[in-house]
C-alpha cells in the first residue's frame, strides 16, 4: 500500500501534499479498473507473477478498500465487487474446501493469477509494440507522393471508419433531436377495422373471431393487442351494419360473419391501400 | 623501429580513414533520406545546416548515383527532390482524377442504403430528415457502391436500393452482415453525440439541415 | 564457313542476352520509380501485373541494393514499400502531434487486439478486467489501425476486431507473426482467451450494450 502510493507519488509533485482522501483519489486516478490495480500490488510483492501470493494479494486489495472506506471516499462499484470477490476468495482459501462441484478456491486464485499474468503480458506487449519504429515517427514515407494510376483506386477516399462514422453520427443526430420513446407495437383498432373489411369478402360464413387473428407476427403483447382491437372493431363494425356477432356463451368463442348485404366500401374506414407501417 | 613507427602510422592514418569514410556513408545516407521524406524540395542551405559543409558534394554524388536509375534527384525550384525519371512517365500514367472525397451527403447516404436495403429514396430522406438530390443516387450508383433492387409492393412501386458486390469490396466486407450494428457502433463511440470529430469541419456544415449538399 | 557461321549465332546471342539485360534492367527501374511514388505500400499482385511475373524476383534485388542506404524497401503486409532506415530514426524523430498521443487504455486495447484477433469487444474487457470506454475502438479505427472482422458464430453473434495492414505498416511489421515476442506469449499460453473469473464475468459480456466506464 505504501508503497504502492510511494509509486504514484514520483507522476503527481502535490501528492505530498494531499489529505489522506486526496492521495487515495490520485491511485485510484492511476488505474485502469480492479484488476489493474491488483497487478500493481501484485507487482510490489517483487516476485514472479506465476508465484505470487493470491492470499496476501487479496489482503492488500481488502486493506486497500477499508482504509478507502475510512476516508468515506465513495468507491466504483467495480471495486467493491472484486473486494467481496476477493473475501469470497480469501475465505475458500482458508477453510475447509467443502464436496461439491464448484471450482476448488485453489482454481479460482490460479484462474486470477492467470488474469493478473494475462494483463501484464498484454501492457508488456503494448510497450514493446509503442517502443517500435513507427511510421511518420521514426521512420518516414516518400514525402511527395506522386499519384500514379496504378491500382484499381476509387477515385473517392472513402474509408470503412468514414461510412461507419457517417452513420453514427447521422443516427446520433437524430436520437439527440428526438425525444426517444420506445416504440410498443401495438395493433390498432383502426387496422383491425381494414383489416376486417378486407378479409370479410372472402368469408361469408361464420368464423371465429381468433381465425381473423394475424398469426406469426410477434407475440405477447402484440398478440393481446390484436385480440382487444379485432373484438373492438367487430363491434364497430356490427354497430355499422357491416358484420353478424354471435357468442354461445360467455367466454365461448366469437362468430363473426360479413352481412350478406353489408355494402364493400366503407366511407369510414374504406382506404385500404394504406400501409400500415411498423416502427421498429 | 622507423619502419615500425611508419607501420603505425600508416595504421592510424587507414582507421582514420575508414572511420572518416564511415561517417561518409552515415551523412549521404541522412542526406537520402532527408530528401526521399520531405515534402517540399530542401535547398542546399537546409541540408548543409543538417550534414555539414560537405552537403554540396554529397549531392553530386547521390545524383550520380541515381543519375541512370528509376528515381533521379533532381534540382527544382533552388532546392533538390527526388522525382521519378522523366523518360518512365509514359509508363507512369498519372491519375486522371485526383481522389476527391465524398461529400457528407453521399456518405451519409451510402450508409443508410448499406444499414437499411433494401431502401427506397422517400425512407432515405425520411432517416435523414432532408430531400436527397438525384445526383446523390447517381453518384453511387456510377461508383458502382448501389444498384437499384426490387421495386417495392406499396402504392406507387418505389424502386428500392441496395448495395453491390463492389461495395463490399471497396470496405473490405465479406458479407453485409460483417457491419458492426448499431450497438456495436455504439459500444465503439461511433455514435456519440459528439457534436465534430477530428477533421469533420471540411466534409460539410452540419447545421444545413434542410438542404442537401450537392454530391 | 562453318566459323562463320558460328560467329554469327554466337553474336546473335550476345545480342539477344545483352537485349534481355537491358529489358530487365528497365522494368527494375520501372518498378523502383512505382514504389518510390506511391506513399502507400503497394501489393505484388499490382506491381506484377505492370512489370510482369518477375517482380518477385526484381523486388528482392531492389530491397537488396537499398538495404545499406538511407531509404529501405520493406515488406509490410503484403505490400512493398519505400521507408527510411530505421537506424537514422534518431535523426529523422518527428514529435507525435499530442492531440494524436493514445491513452494508455487505447495503447492496451491496441495491444490486444493485435495479439488476441479476432477479438471481441467482450473478451478485450475480460483481459483488462473493465469496460471499454466508448470511443476507445473508434479512436484505434481512425488511426487505420483496426476494423471489424467477421462476426463470431457464437450466441449474439458479436462483432470481432482485427488490425489493418496499416496497423503493420505504422509499427514496422511484415506481418503479424512479428509482433513482438508473440511466440512466447503464446507459448506460455497467455494469449489464450481462456474463461475468466465469475466477479469479473460481468464486463466480458458482449451483449451488455451502452455501458458507462471511465476511461
Amino acid at each position: 500500500m505504501a508503497d504502492l502510493l510511494a509509486e504514484r507519488e514520483a507522476d503527481t509533485v502535490a501528492v505530498a501534499e494531499a489529505s489522506p482522501s486526496e492521495q487515495l483519489l490520485l491511485v485510484l486516478d492511476g488505474f485502469e479498473g480492479p484488476l489493474d490495480m491488483l497487478l500493481a500490488l501484485g507487482r510490489d510483492q517483487k516476485v514472479d507473477l506465476t508465484r505470487i501470493s493470491i492470499l496476501e494479494l487479496a489482503d492488500q486489495y481488502l486493506s486497500f478498500v477499508a482504509e478507502a472506506r475510512k476516508v468515506r471516499l465513495e468507491l466504483a462499484a467495480d471495486y467493491l465487487v472484486m473486494a467481496a470477490w476477493l473475501a469470497y476468495l480469501k475465505s475458500r482459501l482458508l477453510l475447509p474446501e467443502p464436496e461439491g462441484e464448484e471450482p476448488s478456491g485453489e482454481d479460482m486464485a490460479a484462474a486470477l493469477a492467470f488474469q493478473l499474468q494475462r494483463l501484464e503480458a498484454m501492457k508488456g506487449a503494448a510497450a514493446k509494440l509503442f517502443a517500435r519504429p513507427r511510421l511518420g515517427i521514426d521512420v518516414h514515407p516518400r514525402g511527395a507522393p506522386e499519384d500514379l494510376d496504378l491500382r484499381r483506386k476509387s477515385v473517392y477516399e472513402v474509408t470503412l471508419f468514414d461510412l461507419l462514422r457517417a452513420y453514427g453520427q447521422q443516427r446520433a443526430r437524430k436520437d439527440a433531436g428526438v425525444l426517444h420513446i420506445a416504440p410498443v407495437r401495438l395493433y390498432s383498432m383502426e387496422e383491425a377495422v381494414r383489416r376486417l373489411s378486407a378479409l370479410l369478402g372472402h368469408m361469408p360464413d361464420w368464423a371465429t373471431l381468433a381465425s381473423f387473428l394475424p398469426g406469426g407476427e410477434g407475440g405477447g403483447l402484440l398478440t393481446r393487442s390484436a385480440l382487444a382491437a379485432h373484438f373492438a372493431a367487430t363491434l364497430e363494425l356490427a354497430k355499422a351494419g357491416r358484420v353478424e356477432l354471435r357468442q354461445e356463451g360467455a367466454f365461448a368463442p366469437l362468430y363473426v360473419r360479413g352481412r350478406p348485404d353489408g355494402s364493400q366500401g366503407d366511407a369510414q374506414y374504406g382506404d385500404s391501400s394504406e400501409e400500415v407501417h411498423s416502427h421498429d | 623501429m622507423i619502419e615500425e613507427a611508419a607501420n603505425a602510422h600508416q595504421a592510424d592514418a587507414c582507421e582514420a580513414e575508414a572511420h572518416g569514410a564511415e561517417a561518409r556513408t552515415g551523412r549521404l545516407r541522412l542526406l537520402e533520406a532527408l530528401l526521399f521524406a520531405s515534402a517540399e524540395p530542401l535547398d542546399e542551405e537546409t541540408l548543409a545546416g543538417r550534414i555539414g559543409p560537405e552537403a554540396g558534394l554529397l549531392l553530386e554524388e547521390l545524383r550520380a548515383h541515381y543519375a541512370r536509375r528509376g528515381v533521379n534527384l533532381v534540382r527544382t525550384g533552388g532546392g533538390w527532390a527526388f522525382r521519378t525519371a522523366v523518360d518512365l512517365a509514359p509508363e507512369l500514367r498519372r491519375e486522371e482524377e485526383v481522389s476527391r472525397r465524398l461529400s457528407r451527403a453521399a456518405i451519409e447516404t451510402l450508409a443508410i442504403i448499406a444499414y437499411h436495403q433494401p431502401v427506397t429514396r422517400g425512407e432515405i430522406e425520411s432517416i435523414r430528415g432532408v430531400a436527397t438530390s438525384k445526383g446523390t443516387l447517381d453518384l453511387l450508383m456510377e461508383h458502382g457502391w448501389i444498384r437499384p433492387g426490387k421495386r417495392r409492393e406499396t402504392p406507387g412501386r418505389p424502386l428500392t436500393w441496395i448495395t453491390t458486390d463492389h461495395f463490399l469490396d471497396h470496405f473490405g466486407l465479406e458479407t453485409l452482415r460483417d457491419l458492426p450494428s448499431v450497438d456495436d457502433l455504439r459500444a465503439a463511440g461511433l455514435l456519440d453525440s459528439r457534436p465534430v470529430l477530428l477533421g469533420l469541419g471540411t466534409m460539410g456544415d452540419d447545421s444545413a439541415v434542410g438542404t442537401d449538399e450537392e454530391a
